[in-house]
Protein backbone atom coordinates (compact mmCIF):
# COMPACT_ATOMS: atom_id res chain seq x y z
CA UNK A 1 0.00 0.00 0.00
CA UNK A 2 0.77 3.56 -0.37
CA UNK A 3 1.55 6.56 2.17
CA UNK A 4 1.50 9.79 1.18
CA UNK A 5 2.70 13.17 2.93
CA UNK A 6 1.91 16.50 1.90
CA UNK A 7 3.15 20.44 2.92
CA UNK A 8 5.30 20.37 6.01
CA UNK A 9 5.08 16.70 6.85
CA UNK A 10 6.30 15.86 3.57
CA UNK A 11 9.11 18.13 4.18
CA UNK A 12 9.43 16.48 7.60
CA UNK A 13 9.38 13.17 6.36
CA UNK A 14 11.91 13.81 3.20
CA UNK A 15 9.77 12.45 0.79
CA UNK A 16 6.42 13.24 -0.47
CA UNK A 17 5.83 9.34 -0.59
CA UNK A 18 6.41 5.60 0.77
CA UNK A 19 5.00 1.87 0.53
CA UNK A 20 4.59 -0.18 2.86
CA UNK A 21 3.36 -3.52 2.24
CA UNK A 22 0.62 -4.75 4.86
CA UNK A 23 0.00 -8.38 5.83
CA UNK A 24 -3.45 -7.54 6.72
CA UNK A 25 -5.48 -4.58 7.45
CA UNK A 26 -5.07 -2.06 10.17
CA UNK A 27 -6.56 0.97 11.61
CA UNK A 28 -5.13 4.02 10.86
CA UNK A 29 -3.63 4.54 14.17
CA UNK A 30 -1.40 1.77 14.14
CA UNK A 31 0.15 2.52 11.00
CA UNK A 32 0.69 6.08 12.34
CA UNK A 33 2.65 4.11 15.18
CA UNK A 34 4.70 1.95 12.07
CA UNK A 35 5.79 5.02 10.08
CA UNK A 36 8.63 6.82 11.60
CA UNK A 37 9.77 10.14 11.17
CA UNK A 38 13.74 10.96 10.27
CA UNK A 39 14.61 11.77 13.95
CA UNK A 40 13.23 8.90 14.67
CA UNK A 41 9.69 9.50 16.35
CA UNK A 42 6.90 7.70 15.24
CA UNK A 43 4.09 9.76 13.19
CA UNK A 44 2.15 8.73 15.98
CA UNK A 45 4.53 10.26 19.01
CA UNK A 46 4.67 13.42 16.65
CA UNK A 47 0.86 13.90 16.61
CA UNK A 48 0.78 14.18 20.29
CA UNK A 49 2.72 17.51 19.53
CA UNK A 50 1.01 18.40 15.92
CA UNK A 51 -2.40 18.19 14.13
CA UNK A 52 -1.79 15.43 11.31
CA UNK A 53 -4.60 14.87 9.36
CA UNK A 54 -5.17 11.77 7.61
CA UNK A 55 -6.79 10.05 4.60
CA UNK A 56 -7.72 6.57 3.37
CA UNK A 57 -8.51 6.73 -0.32
CA UNK A 58 -8.94 10.35 -0.72
CA UNK A 59 -11.26 10.63 2.26
CA UNK A 60 -11.32 12.27 5.23
CA UNK A 61 -10.63 9.97 8.61
CA UNK A 62 -9.60 9.43 12.17
CA UNK A 63 -7.16 6.73 13.81
CA UNK A 64 -10.00 4.04 14.05
CA UNK A 65 -10.27 4.00 10.30
CA UNK A 66 -9.45 0.86 8.60
CA UNK A 67 -6.43 0.55 6.51
CA UNK A 68 -6.99 -2.47 3.91
CA UNK A 69 -3.91 -3.85 2.24
CA UNK A 70 -4.63 -1.99 -0.92
CA UNK A 71 -5.58 1.40 0.23
CA UNK A 72 -4.21 4.55 -0.82
CA UNK A 73 -3.30 6.38 2.75
CA UNK A 74 -2.25 10.10 3.18
CA UNK A 75 -1.03 12.39 6.21
CA UNK A 76 -1.10 15.77 6.14
CA UNK A 77 -1.21 19.04 8.30
CA UNK A 78 -4.54 21.00 8.48
CA UNK A 79 -5.35 22.50 5.31
CA UNK A 80 -4.72 26.14 4.82
CA UNK A 81 -6.45 26.29 1.28
CA UNK A 82 -9.21 29.63 0.10
CA UNK B 1 -27.27 22.33 -11.33
CA UNK B 2 -24.84 23.37 -13.68
CA UNK B 3 -21.21 23.11 -11.80
CA UNK B 4 -17.54 23.21 -12.25
CA UNK B 5 -14.39 22.79 -10.14
CA UNK B 6 -10.95 23.80 -11.62
CA UNK B 7 -7.58 23.63 -9.76
CA UNK B 8 -5.11 25.32 -11.79
CA UNK B 9 -2.03 27.02 -12.15
CA UNK B 10 -3.96 29.75 -14.56
CA UNK B 11 -5.29 33.00 -13.73
CA UNK B 12 -9.14 33.00 -13.76
CA UNK B 13 -11.42 35.81 -15.10
CA UNK B 14 -14.46 36.80 -13.01
CA UNK B 15 -16.58 38.31 -15.93
CA UNK B 16 -15.78 34.99 -18.09
CA UNK B 17 -17.32 33.04 -14.98
CA UNK B 18 -20.02 35.03 -14.88
CA UNK B 19 -20.84 34.77 -18.75
CA UNK B 20 -20.67 30.63 -18.23
CA UNK B 21 -22.80 30.85 -15.48
CA UNK B 22 -25.45 32.72 -17.58
CA UNK B 23 -25.21 30.42 -20.27
CA UNK B 24 -25.02 27.24 -18.94
CA UNK B 25 -27.50 27.96 -15.35
CA UNK B 26 -30.26 29.69 -17.05
CA UNK B 27 -30.98 33.27 -16.34
CA UNK B 28 -30.64 33.19 -12.73
CA UNK B 29 -31.47 36.67 -11.07
CA UNK B 30 -28.91 36.90 -8.09
CA UNK B 31 -24.85 36.10 -8.49
CA UNK B 32 -22.70 35.64 -5.80
CA UNK B 33 -18.57 35.97 -6.27
CA UNK B 34 -15.90 35.30 -3.93
CA UNK B 35 -12.37 35.50 -4.50
CA UNK B 36 -9.44 35.15 -2.24
CA UNK B 37 -6.60 36.72 -2.95
CA UNK B 38 -2.64 37.23 -1.56
CA UNK B 39 -1.82 39.63 0.51
CA UNK B 40 1.45 41.00 1.00
CA UNK B 41 1.92 40.21 4.72
CA UNK B 42 0.78 37.58 7.35
CA UNK B 43 1.56 37.76 10.89
CA UNK B 44 3.37 41.35 10.90
CA UNK B 45 5.34 40.22 8.52
CA UNK B 46 6.02 41.21 4.89
CA UNK B 47 5.03 37.86 2.36
CA UNK B 48 6.67 38.70 -0.87
CA UNK B 49 4.59 35.18 -2.23
CA UNK B 50 2.72 32.07 -1.78
CA UNK B 51 3.09 28.66 -3.06
CA UNK B 52 0.07 26.35 -3.16
CA UNK B 53 0.18 23.21 -2.96
CA UNK B 54 -2.74 20.27 -3.33
CA UNK B 55 -3.46 16.76 -2.93
CA UNK B 56 -4.16 16.03 -6.80
CA UNK B 57 -7.51 13.47 -7.09
CA UNK B 58 -8.29 13.93 -2.75
CA UNK B 59 -8.85 18.27 -3.71
CA UNK B 60 -11.24 17.55 -7.09
CA UNK B 61 -13.25 15.00 -4.35
CA UNK B 62 -13.41 17.10 -1.38
CA UNK B 63 -14.70 20.13 -3.82
CA UNK B 64 -17.40 18.14 -5.69
CA UNK B 65 -18.48 16.49 -2.08
CA UNK B 66 -18.55 20.77 -0.82
CA UNK B 67 -21.18 21.89 -4.37
CA UNK B 68 -22.85 19.15 -3.27
CA UNK B 69 -23.75 19.86 -0.13
CA UNK B 70 -24.56 23.13 -1.16
CA UNK B 71 -26.57 22.09 -3.62
CA UNK B 72 -28.46 19.69 -0.97
CA UNK B 73 -29.05 23.00 0.85
CA UNK B 74 -30.34 25.77 -1.29
CA UNK B 75 -31.87 25.68 -4.90
CA UNK B 76 -28.67 26.76 -6.98
CA UNK B 77 -28.68 27.65 -10.94
CA UNK B 78 -24.95 27.04 -11.17
CA UNK B 79 -21.72 26.82 -8.95
CA UNK B 80 -18.19 27.41 -10.32
CA UNK B 81 -15.16 26.85 -7.86
CA UNK B 82 -11.43 27.61 -9.17
CA UNK B 83 -8.47 27.53 -6.99
CA UNK B 84 -4.98 27.89 -8.03
CA UNK B 85 -1.86 26.30 -7.51
CA UNK B 86 2.22 26.96 -7.18
CA UNK B 87 3.80 30.07 -7.35
CA UNK B 88 1.53 33.07 -6.71
CA UNK B 89 2.55 37.02 -6.00
CA UNK B 90 1.00 39.19 -3.73
CA UNK B 91 -2.15 40.82 -5.66
CA UNK B 92 -2.56 37.62 -7.07
CA UNK B 93 -6.21 35.79 -6.85
CA UNK B 94 -6.11 32.39 -5.42
CA UNK B 95 -9.57 31.12 -5.57
CA UNK B 96 -12.96 31.63 -7.19
CA UNK B 97 -16.47 30.34 -5.67
CA UNK B 98 -19.13 31.95 -8.00
CA UNK B 99 -23.07 30.98 -7.30
CA UNK B 100 -26.07 31.75 -9.32
CA UNK B 101 -29.30 31.40 -7.90
CA UNK B 102 -33.11 32.99 -8.23
CA UNK B 103 -32.57 34.71 -4.61
CA UNK B 104 -29.98 36.46 -4.12
CA UNK B 105 -29.89 35.53 -0.25
CA UNK B 106 -29.17 32.06 -1.33
CA UNK B 107 -26.49 33.10 -3.46
CA UNK B 108 -24.64 34.53 -0.59
CA UNK B 109 -25.27 31.91 1.82
CA UNK B 110 -24.19 29.22 -0.37
CA UNK B 111 -21.43 30.89 -1.66
CA UNK B 112 -20.24 31.77 1.76
CA UNK B 113 -20.28 27.50 3.12
CA UNK B 114 -18.44 26.47 0.61
CA UNK B 115 -15.06 29.19 0.99
CA UNK B 116 -15.98 28.20 4.80
CA UNK B 117 -15.58 24.79 4.14
CA UNK B 118 -13.47 25.01 1.46
CA UNK B 119 -11.02 26.53 4.25
CA UNK B 120 -11.12 23.45 6.05
CA UNK B 121 -12.17 20.53 3.85
CA UNK B 122 -10.32 21.08 0.39
CA UNK B 123 -6.82 19.76 0.98
CA UNK B 124 -4.30 22.59 0.05
CA UNK B 125 -1.57 23.86 1.52
CA UNK B 126 0.28 27.69 1.60
CA UNK B 127 3.65 28.05 2.05
CA UNK B 128 4.93 32.06 2.56
CA UNK B 129 7.79 33.88 1.48
CA UNK B 130 9.16 35.86 3.92
CA UNK B 131 12.55 38.01 4.67
CA UNK B 132 14.08 35.17 6.27
CA UNK B 133 12.75 32.49 4.26
CA UNK B 134 9.85 30.41 3.76
CA UNK B 135 7.02 29.20 6.42
CA UNK B 136 4.16 26.80 6.18
CA UNK B 137 0.49 28.55 6.38
CA UNK B 138 -1.11 27.81 9.94
CA UNK B 139 -4.56 26.73 9.81
CA UNK B 140 -6.64 28.96 12.25
CA UNK B 141 -9.05 28.06 14.48
CA UNK B 142 -11.55 30.60 13.14
CA UNK B 143 -11.86 29.23 10.23
CA UNK B 144 -13.00 26.12 11.71
CA UNK B 145 -15.37 27.32 14.21
CA UNK B 146 -16.97 29.09 10.85
CA UNK B 147 -17.01 26.10 9.06
CA UNK B 148 -19.06 24.38 12.38
CA UNK B 149 -21.20 26.85 12.42
CA UNK B 150 -23.27 25.38 9.24
CA UNK B 151 -23.38 22.35 10.77
CA UNK B 152 -25.78 23.71 13.57
CA UNK C 1 -11.62 53.41 2.79
CA UNK C 2 -11.98 53.72 -1.14
CA UNK C 3 -15.41 53.98 -2.56
CA UNK C 4 -16.37 54.38 -6.10
CA UNK C 5 -20.51 54.84 -6.77
CA UNK C 6 -21.83 54.53 -10.47
CA UNK C 7 -25.18 54.82 -12.36
CA UNK C 8 -24.62 54.81 -15.86
CA UNK C 9 -26.19 52.83 -19.08
CA UNK C 10 -22.92 50.84 -19.67
CA UNK C 11 -22.44 47.43 -18.94
CA UNK C 12 -19.71 47.08 -16.17
CA UNK C 13 -16.95 44.60 -15.78
CA UNK C 14 -16.08 42.15 -12.21
CA UNK C 15 -12.77 41.69 -13.70
CA UNK C 16 -12.19 45.64 -13.60
CA UNK C 17 -13.79 45.95 -10.26
CA UNK C 18 -11.76 43.38 -9.08
CA UNK C 19 -8.65 45.02 -10.42
CA UNK C 20 -9.92 48.87 -9.25
CA UNK C 21 -10.58 47.63 -5.51
CA UNK C 22 -6.65 45.71 -5.54
CA UNK C 23 -5.22 48.85 -7.13
CA UNK C 24 -7.42 51.22 -4.55
CA UNK C 25 -7.49 49.88 -1.76
CA UNK C 26 -4.49 47.49 -1.10
CA UNK C 27 -4.48 44.31 -0.84
CA UNK C 28 -7.09 42.89 1.10
CA UNK C 29 -7.72 39.23 1.04
CA UNK C 30 -11.38 38.84 0.81
CA UNK C 31 -13.50 40.02 -2.18
CA UNK C 32 -17.30 39.67 -2.28
CA UNK C 33 -19.43 40.71 -5.52
CA UNK C 34 -22.89 40.52 -6.67
CA UNK C 35 -24.47 40.92 -10.15
CA UNK C 36 -27.89 41.45 -10.04
CA UNK C 37 -29.53 40.31 -14.12
CA UNK C 38 -32.20 40.64 -15.71
CA UNK C 39 -34.53 37.32 -15.49
CA UNK C 40 -36.14 36.38 -18.51
CA UNK C 41 -39.41 35.77 -16.47
CA UNK C 42 -41.22 37.31 -13.44
CA UNK C 43 -44.95 36.07 -12.01
CA UNK C 44 -44.98 33.57 -14.39
CA UNK C 45 -45.18 35.77 -17.23
CA UNK C 46 -41.98 36.06 -19.68
CA UNK C 47 -39.80 39.27 -19.66
CA UNK C 48 -38.74 40.75 -22.69
CA UNK C 49 -36.96 43.23 -21.45
CA UNK C 50 -36.38 45.96 -18.58
CA UNK C 51 -36.41 49.53 -18.45
CA UNK C 52 -34.03 51.16 -15.80
CA UNK C 53 -35.52 54.59 -14.48
CA UNK C 54 -34.17 56.65 -11.18
CA UNK C 55 -34.34 59.40 -9.34
CA UNK C 56 -30.76 61.41 -10.72
CA UNK C 57 -29.25 63.40 -7.40
CA UNK C 58 -30.98 61.51 -4.63
CA UNK C 59 -30.34 57.90 -6.21
CA UNK C 60 -26.36 59.03 -5.75
CA UNK C 61 -26.98 60.45 -2.33
CA UNK C 62 -28.94 57.11 -1.00
CA UNK C 63 -26.34 54.94 -2.36
CA UNK C 64 -23.84 57.26 -0.35
CA UNK C 65 -25.33 56.35 2.55
CA UNK C 66 -25.53 52.64 2.14
CA UNK C 67 -22.11 52.71 1.62
CA UNK C 68 -21.16 55.35 4.52
CA UNK C 69 -23.69 52.61 6.90
CA UNK C 70 -21.17 49.08 5.77
CA UNK C 71 -18.11 51.21 6.48
CA UNK C 72 -19.34 52.06 10.03
CA UNK C 73 -20.32 48.59 10.61
CA UNK C 74 -17.66 46.60 9.43
CA UNK C 75 -13.95 47.54 8.41
CA UNK C 76 -13.45 47.65 4.58
CA UNK C 77 -10.94 48.85 2.11
CA UNK C 78 -12.94 49.39 -0.47
CA UNK C 79 -16.52 49.30 -2.36
CA UNK C 80 -17.56 49.56 -5.53
CA UNK C 81 -21.94 50.52 -6.41
CA UNK C 82 -22.41 50.25 -9.95
CA UNK C 83 -25.75 50.14 -11.29
CA UNK C 84 -27.56 50.49 -14.59
CA UNK C 85 -30.58 52.83 -15.89
CA UNK C 86 -32.40 52.69 -19.22
CA UNK C 87 -33.42 49.56 -21.46
CA UNK C 88 -31.68 46.64 -20.56
CA UNK C 89 -32.38 42.81 -22.13
CA UNK C 90 -32.73 39.47 -20.15
CA UNK C 91 -29.19 38.40 -18.90
CA UNK C 92 -28.25 42.21 -19.14
CA UNK C 93 -26.09 42.69 -15.40
CA UNK C 94 -27.98 45.21 -13.72
CA UNK C 95 -26.29 45.91 -10.72
CA UNK C 96 -22.66 45.75 -8.98
CA UNK C 97 -21.79 45.45 -5.49
CA UNK C 98 -17.99 44.64 -4.72
CA UNK C 99 -16.65 44.90 -1.48
CA UNK C 100 -12.93 44.71 -0.43
CA UNK C 101 -12.16 43.14 3.52
CA UNK C 102 -9.42 41.38 5.20
CA UNK C 103 -11.76 39.04 6.33
CA UNK C 104 -14.31 37.28 4.26
CA UNK C 105 -17.74 37.36 6.89
CA UNK C 106 -16.97 41.16 6.98
CA UNK C 107 -17.04 41.37 2.62
CA UNK C 108 -19.87 38.82 2.56
CA UNK C 109 -21.69 40.79 5.35
CA UNK C 110 -21.17 44.18 3.87
CA UNK C 111 -21.70 43.13 0.27
CA UNK C 112 -25.35 41.48 1.21
CA UNK C 113 -26.36 44.16 3.70
CA UNK C 114 -25.56 47.10 0.76
CA UNK C 115 -27.89 44.58 -1.74
CA UNK C 116 -30.41 44.39 0.99
CA UNK C 117 -30.28 47.71 1.70
CA UNK C 118 -30.14 49.43 -2.00
CA UNK C 119 -33.28 46.83 -2.83
CA UNK C 120 -35.49 48.99 -0.29
CA UNK C 121 -33.51 52.57 -0.21
CA UNK C 122 -32.21 53.40 -3.65
CA UNK C 123 -34.39 55.45 -5.97
CA UNK C 124 -34.91 53.07 -8.94
CA UNK C 125 -37.81 51.64 -10.65
CA UNK C 126 -38.10 48.75 -13.26
CA UNK C 127 -40.58 48.44 -16.08
CA UNK C 128 -41.17 45.19 -17.43
CA UNK C 129 -41.89 44.26 -21.24
CA UNK C 130 -44.38 41.59 -21.21
CA UNK C 131 -46.51 40.04 -24.01
CA UNK C 132 -49.51 42.22 -23.48
CA UNK C 133 -47.53 46.02 -23.03
CA UNK C 134 -45.46 47.29 -20.14
CA UNK C 135 -45.57 46.71 -16.50
CA UNK C 136 -44.18 48.49 -13.04
CA UNK C 137 -42.44 45.80 -10.80
CA UNK C 138 -43.77 46.01 -7.96
CA UNK C 139 -41.78 46.27 -4.72
CA UNK C 140 -41.54 42.98 -2.31
CA UNK C 141 -42.23 42.85 1.58
CA UNK C 142 -39.46 40.22 1.43
CA UNK C 143 -37.40 42.56 0.53
CA UNK C 144 -38.21 44.90 3.05
CA UNK C 145 -37.97 42.17 5.60
CA UNK C 146 -34.40 41.45 4.18
CA UNK C 147 -33.09 45.04 4.90
CA UNK C 148 -35.31 45.59 8.31
CA UNK C 149 -33.40 42.48 9.61
CA UNK C 150 -30.18 44.52 9.82
CA UNK C 151 -31.61 46.79 11.97
CA UNK C 152 -32.25 43.86 14.60
CA UNK D 1 -41.34 74.67 -5.10
CA UNK D 2 -40.65 71.93 -7.38
CA UNK D 3 -42.31 68.52 -7.29
CA UNK D 4 -41.23 65.69 -9.09
CA UNK D 5 -42.71 62.66 -9.93
CA UNK D 6 -41.33 59.26 -10.50
CA UNK D 7 -42.47 55.81 -12.34
CA UNK D 8 -45.92 54.88 -12.46
CA UNK D 9 -47.18 57.81 -10.70
CA UNK D 10 -45.07 59.98 -12.85
CA UNK D 11 -47.32 58.21 -16.08
CA UNK D 12 -50.54 58.45 -13.67
CA UNK D 13 -49.87 62.11 -13.23
CA UNK D 14 -49.02 62.53 -16.90
CA UNK D 15 -45.84 64.57 -15.78
CA UNK D 16 -42.94 64.15 -14.21
CA UNK D 17 -42.53 68.01 -12.63
CA UNK D 18 -45.12 70.49 -11.26
CA UNK D 19 -44.31 73.82 -9.89
CA UNK D 20 -46.56 74.97 -7.09
CA UNK D 21 -46.47 78.29 -5.41
CA UNK D 22 -46.14 78.20 -1.50
CA UNK D 23 -47.17 80.58 0.83
CA UNK D 24 -45.36 79.52 4.00
CA UNK D 25 -44.07 76.07 4.58
CA UNK D 26 -46.14 73.06 5.10
CA UNK D 27 -45.92 69.58 5.58
CA UNK D 28 -45.98 66.52 3.23
CA UNK D 29 -48.94 65.08 4.08
CA UNK D 30 -50.72 68.78 3.49
CA UNK D 31 -48.98 68.90 0.41
CA UNK D 32 -50.48 65.33 -1.39
CA UNK D 33 -53.72 67.01 -0.01
CA UNK D 34 -53.30 70.28 -2.37
CA UNK D 35 -51.90 67.73 -5.79
CA UNK D 36 -54.83 66.81 -7.76
CA UNK D 37 -53.94 63.19 -10.20
CA UNK D 38 -55.97 63.80 -13.88
CA UNK D 39 -58.87 61.68 -12.23
CA UNK D 40 -59.88 64.54 -10.16
CA UNK D 41 -58.39 62.23 -6.99
CA UNK D 42 -55.48 63.78 -4.43
CA UNK D 43 -52.52 62.11 -3.80
CA UNK D 44 -53.67 61.71 0.05
CA UNK D 45 -56.88 60.15 -1.67
CA UNK D 46 -54.79 57.92 -3.53
CA UNK D 47 -51.94 57.00 -0.93
CA UNK D 48 -54.97 55.26 0.87
CA UNK D 49 -54.92 52.37 -2.05
CA UNK D 50 -51.47 52.36 -2.63
CA UNK D 51 -48.46 53.25 -1.28
CA UNK D 52 -46.92 56.47 -2.03
CA UNK D 53 -43.12 57.27 -0.93
CA UNK D 54 -42.19 61.08 -0.59
CA UNK D 55 -38.80 62.27 -0.59
CA UNK D 56 -37.54 66.49 0.46
CA UNK D 57 -34.70 67.63 -0.79
CA UNK D 58 -33.69 64.42 -1.65
CA UNK D 59 -34.32 62.65 1.22
CA UNK D 60 -37.10 59.88 2.22
CA UNK D 61 -39.55 61.22 4.64
CA UNK D 62 -42.83 60.95 6.02
CA UNK D 63 -46.30 63.06 5.77
CA UNK D 64 -45.53 64.77 8.87
CA UNK D 65 -42.02 66.04 7.23
CA UNK D 66 -41.58 69.97 6.98
CA UNK D 67 -41.83 71.35 3.22
CA UNK D 68 -40.60 74.70 2.71
CA UNK D 69 -41.18 77.41 0.10
CA UNK D 70 -38.31 76.40 -1.66
CA UNK D 71 -38.14 72.68 -1.46
CA UNK D 72 -37.55 69.99 -3.88
CA UNK D 73 -40.39 67.45 -3.27
CA UNK D 74 -40.78 64.17 -4.65
CA UNK D 75 -43.18 61.67 -4.88
CA UNK D 76 -43.07 58.17 -5.63
CA UNK D 77 -44.14 54.30 -5.58
CA UNK D 78 -41.69 52.42 -3.37
CA UNK D 79 -38.27 51.63 -4.96
CA UNK D 80 -37.47 48.41 -7.00
CA UNK D 81 -34.05 48.45 -8.04
CA UNK D 82 -30.86 45.91 -7.45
Amino acid sequence: MKVLFFAALRETMGQSEIEIVLEAPTTVGALKAMIKMPNGETLNAASRNQSIMAAVDQEMVDDLATVSVASEVAFFPPVTGG
Amino acid sequence: MYRSILIQAEDFSLDSALAELKTQSGLAGGLCFFTGAVRNSNLDEAVGGLYLEHYPGMTERQLDQIVDEAARRWQLHGVIVIHRIGQLMPGDNIVLVAVAASHRGEAFEACEMMMDYLKTNATFWKKESISDGHRWVEARSSDQTKATAWDA
